[in-house]
């Protein structure tokens, strides 16, 4: 865990309508330890701006010496981000949590919901071709990173509520079609937790281990608050403990997620 | 203009000579082992560990996180897994790497507390601090009541002689009361404040922002609040003052101190910027260079009230 | 999308229809004047003006004012030309514009209040605010204590016909139990906040930056605890609840009814944005239409607290 | 009184040590009534900021379309204003208060300290050759607006503290040297408050109308919060009473001010 100042290279508009961003970070620090499915938390805002939590973030993908978060302006913190200009600096805590238990000899099945699917991207830069994205999205608009899924290697079926882009309907049945195919070992899933569990649900019918990232609420982001937690499986009198999200997660295996 | 003189940073509190008067506070901090990668609980003057509780606590279901203006809602609810697992796990290892630990301490009855402090008395723990004042359980808590205070803190002090310091709530009317009947009881010390107890509202579920509805609040917006009490109880009690709320940075501690707080404690802040104790640490030893103090703890009730 | 029903911004208050439930706040709007360039009082559900005394006061020694982290602190002390001055300048004037007018009475004794009172008795006031709860004056307030509360609310009970409202202090361990006194004793409506006491300290000059020490928080800082003790006193009382502390904009004001206000003030947020009010007017409205509510009260109470 | 939001035309460094700036809006509204000696409420600070207090800055000159405001940088919010770039929109309150009896049949001499020079060349601009401005500042980095004062056509005399620009001392000296001229009518004062209250005890002896311009805390600005009070002589018991900055000032006549 670094707590350092990084430089800002590109902040790039993915998505107009669904005011989606790209930021790169030069930082070879922050990139060399970096797992995929771990996070930041990024402080927002200036000196005197009255937001006192930062903001957590997946890692989307690194390289040697820059690290790559995409996000959503859903409210007045991401708000601020979009405002961000290259040469800026931004204080950064991370890599963050444990992130996916990536292994290149599974056959990996990618499931990502809307801002989900930069969590799994993070998984799909190490995996390539030996694993297969499927990822869901409201509408049209708010499709992309697509070409970058591509682009390691990684074969993309969409899916949309409203069948303005790919196929129409809900994630879960493409999941359902690829499970059915009986070539996957894993299965990763990021997304709403509506999504996430019903994808657990439809997978207890299935041999394959599945992992899903949650996104708590967060204060410290580092394990000393106790703010994250979960309810999780566990072997004591009550039968689940509380759990949390930035140290024991935010990737749990689901079988073990009391949803 | 520089001045090389070596300040000394050590103050005594309850009567325990701490390294220096930066202490994180508890809740914030987990055991010490969380922000290890950025600071080390031994470079603290102190480090007010997470509540524990005589039996494990689950706590409030999430969510238990909410933002406000300045600051953050919580409602924990005071999750810890037992006081014999910290004595067992936790309280050794702070010990071996030479932390001063005071431990926070919470019960649902005086007997909860008691059992805790029995535990505890037996171990090196160097302080023990009561919590009778989470906002987050159920129940008028223990430092809402002068009486209930002074003889809670009168049954703690004949099981232990190690010191006792009893942390205010600031969901009082009087906390000059309360800090007086604490020190009638026979407290070391006083720490203050915990959380104010506050309320958000997501308007589009319609639903409170947090599922325990109600949480406290910590970081800068409670610091005006903080700091008046803070001025108020060291004006009327003889026992060290431990104070805190909102401390994000030096210039903060440098009030509190100046309000009459013998010791700071930074909670909330570490959210914003986890080395904010550090460069305390580093930002009152300056403000000492810079004003002649010779020891930090001049800084205390150097306030100036007569225009 | 569009929804071109009409809404109904009208509420009752304590027995009384208003325009809307928007308010601006004692002593942030002065009697109704300043403000009208760019608001009329006759737009506001009501005024609550300035606190009148029955002798003219002076107020606290400058400095007054002290900016905290989103909020200000002030220690005006209750500065009023007097109950008489108000009764013969500001108030036909008020009145003669169609404005719903709210006077906020304070006096040192029980007497004072009911002479003040008995003053206002004979005007064409629409209620008076008992404000109970100033954080700027020596001695504890009677909005401290519940007793005191209850007895006060009665005798001005027996001397006007006129809604009374009672101003709460929130620097009380228990606002519901004040709350409860207030109503007891023959209160038509609470209005609550008041100003938190609170304090800061210019680390350079080594003072405090008010002249009076200490003084009243208000701006969003103090929101979450304005609306958890609104949300509690509402729950409590079966009068009308009129809420504020900390609102600057609409979704604000929608976060305090649903924590149970059937009427809202601003305060503090004036300064921040002299508009507020009535963009808080237009923005309630609004969110009525977008949610197909036919009359804004139906936004009071309609919080979901079962996940 | 104006409630609007204007658009910053210029935002340029007077005097780099000093941190002085000088700023222009675009604003024919806002000019229009504006009288020297008055002053604007500026909204500072992004959307996500901790002020809630707008700042308050004296007018230091107009033109039919625009105001200017020069400001020093003392604090968080005059450091945000410090950033703020041409074509930027600013929350603009004002023209507020009461100016500088500005009369041009009055020879007036006007006596600025630090950033109180801001509102005495806002009469300068009206006196122009009826008036002498003496100046004082702490050292020669504070130096500035000069040139302006200059070009309304108004002499000016510097004093410096540490003699590093002009004369060294107190301005109270020269103010004591023009005055000893017998010319003056008038005396228009803005500083700190020792300096104005030490211009004013010196004023007693001689036979000039004086006038100071008294920054004190300010809430609302306009008269509402009671907040800005000075304490002013008054024909009542106690000889005095507590006036609005803001609202009866901020210029108040010297001989009526109760140090
Ligand atoms: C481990 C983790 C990884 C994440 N990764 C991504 C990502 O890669 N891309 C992306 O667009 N978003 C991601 N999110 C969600 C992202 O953190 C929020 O969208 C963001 O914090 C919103 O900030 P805001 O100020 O714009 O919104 P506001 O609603 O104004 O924020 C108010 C508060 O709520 C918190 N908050 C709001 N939404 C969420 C949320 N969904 N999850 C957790 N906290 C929230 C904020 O952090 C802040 O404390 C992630 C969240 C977590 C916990
Ligand atoms: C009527 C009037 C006219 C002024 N004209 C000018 C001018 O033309 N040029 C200029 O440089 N300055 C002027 N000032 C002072 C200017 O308002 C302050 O320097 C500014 O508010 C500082 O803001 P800050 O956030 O940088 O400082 P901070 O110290 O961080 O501000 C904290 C709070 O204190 C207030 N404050 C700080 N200093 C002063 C002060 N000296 N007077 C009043 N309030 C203060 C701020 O407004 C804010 O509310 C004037 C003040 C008044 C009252
Ligand atoms: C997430 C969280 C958990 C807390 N848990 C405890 C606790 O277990 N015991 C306690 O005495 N105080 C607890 N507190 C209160 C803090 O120790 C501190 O008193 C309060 O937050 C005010 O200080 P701050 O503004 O610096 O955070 C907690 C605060 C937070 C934010
Ligand atoms: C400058 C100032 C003066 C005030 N004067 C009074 C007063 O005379 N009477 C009163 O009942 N409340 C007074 N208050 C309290 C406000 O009416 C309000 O209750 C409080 O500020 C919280 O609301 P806000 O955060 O919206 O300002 C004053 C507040 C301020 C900021
Ligand atoms: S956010 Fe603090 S423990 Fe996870
Ligand atoms: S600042 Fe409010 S009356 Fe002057």
């Amino acid at each position: 865990m670094l707590d350092i100042t990084a430089k800002v290279i590109e902040n790039r508009l993915l998505s107009e309508k669904g005011r989606i961003y790209s930021l790169t970070l030069d930082s070879p620090e922050l990139s060399k330890d970096c797992l995929p499915g771990q996070f930041y938390e990024i402080k927002v805002g200036g000196l005197d701006s009255r937001f006192l939590l930062r903001r957590p973030f997946s890692v989307a993908f690194c390289d040697d010496k820059t690290v790559t978060i995409r996000y959503n302006v859903v409210g007045a913190g991401t708000e601020w981000m979009s405002g961000i200009t290259p040469g800026q600096m931004l204080d950064v805590l991370g890599p963050l949590g444990r992130g996916w238990p990536v292994d290149k000899t599974k056959k990996t099945l990618l499931v990502g919901g809307s801002t989900g699917i930069f969590s799994v991207l993070g998984a799909a830069s190490h995996l390539g071709d030996k694993s297969r994205a499927v990822l869901g999205f409201r509408s049209c608009d708010l499709v992309n990173s697509v070409e970058d899924f591509k682009a390691f290697g990684v074969p993309v079926s969409i899916i949309t509520e409203d069948g303005s882009s790919g196929r129409k309907g809900l994630v879960t049945e493409l999941v359902k079609e690829e499970l059915d195919k009986n070539e996957y070992d894993t299965v990763f899933i990021c997304g709403s937790t509506l999504m996430m569990k019903s994808v657990a649900e439809l997978l207890k019918d299935y041999d394959v281990d599945c992992y899903v990232s949650i996104e708590e609420r967060m204060a410290c982001g580092v394990g000393a608050c106790m703010g994250c937690v979960v309810k999780i499986k566990a072997d004591n009198e009550q039968g689940w403990e509380y759990k949390r999200a930035c140290a024991e997660g935010p990737v749990f295996n689901a079988a073990e997620v009391i949803w | 203009m520089e001045n090389t003189k070596k300040v000394d940073m050590t103050v005594d509190i309850a009567g325990i000579r701490l390294k220096n008067p930066v202490m994180t506070s508890s809740g914030t901090c987990g055991y010490g082992r969380d922000y290890l990668d950025i600071w080390s609980p031994a470079e603290l003057g102190a480090i007010m560990v997470k509540a524990v509780s005589i039996e494990p606590r689950n706590g409030n279901p999430p969510p238990r996180i909410a933002e406000i203006p300045s600051g953050v809602l919580n409602s924990i609810g005071l999750q810890n897994p037992g006081v014999r697992h910290f004595i067992e796990t936790d309280l050794p290892w702070l010990k071996s790497i030479g932390a001063t630990v005071i431990v926070n301490v919470v019960g649902y009855t005086a007997d909860d507390y008691a059992a805790c402090v029995e535990l505890l008395d037996e171990t090196d723990a160097d302080m023990i601090e009561l919590n009778i004042s989470c906002p987050n359980v159920a129940g008028k808590p223990i430092g809402a009541d002068a009486k209930a205070t002074e003889t809670l803190t009168n049954q703690i002090r004949n099981i232990t002689k190690k010191p006792i310091i009893i942390k205010l709530s600031p969901n009082v009317t009087s906390i000059t009361e309360i800090a007086l009947a604490a020190e009638a009881g026979g407290a070391d010390a006083v720490s203050l404040i915990n959380c104010p107890m506050g309320m958000r509202i997501n308007i589009n579920t319609r639903k409170p922002m947090l599922a325990n509805i109600t949480g406290g609040m910590s970081g800068p917006a409670v610091f005006p609040l903080a700091l008046r009490m803070v001025w108020q109880t060291a004006n009327a009690v003889n026992i060290s003052v431990i104070g805190g709320g909102g401390i994000v940075k030096w210039e903060d501690a440098v009030e509190m101190m100046m309000a009459g707080a013998d010791a700071v404690f930074i909670g909330a802040g570490l959210f914003y910027d986890p080395a904010s104790p550090l460069k305390v640490i580093e930002g009152l030893e300056k403000y000492c260079c810079d004003n002649n103090l010779s020891n930090v703890n001049m800084i205390t009730d150097s306030l100036i009230t007569d225009r």
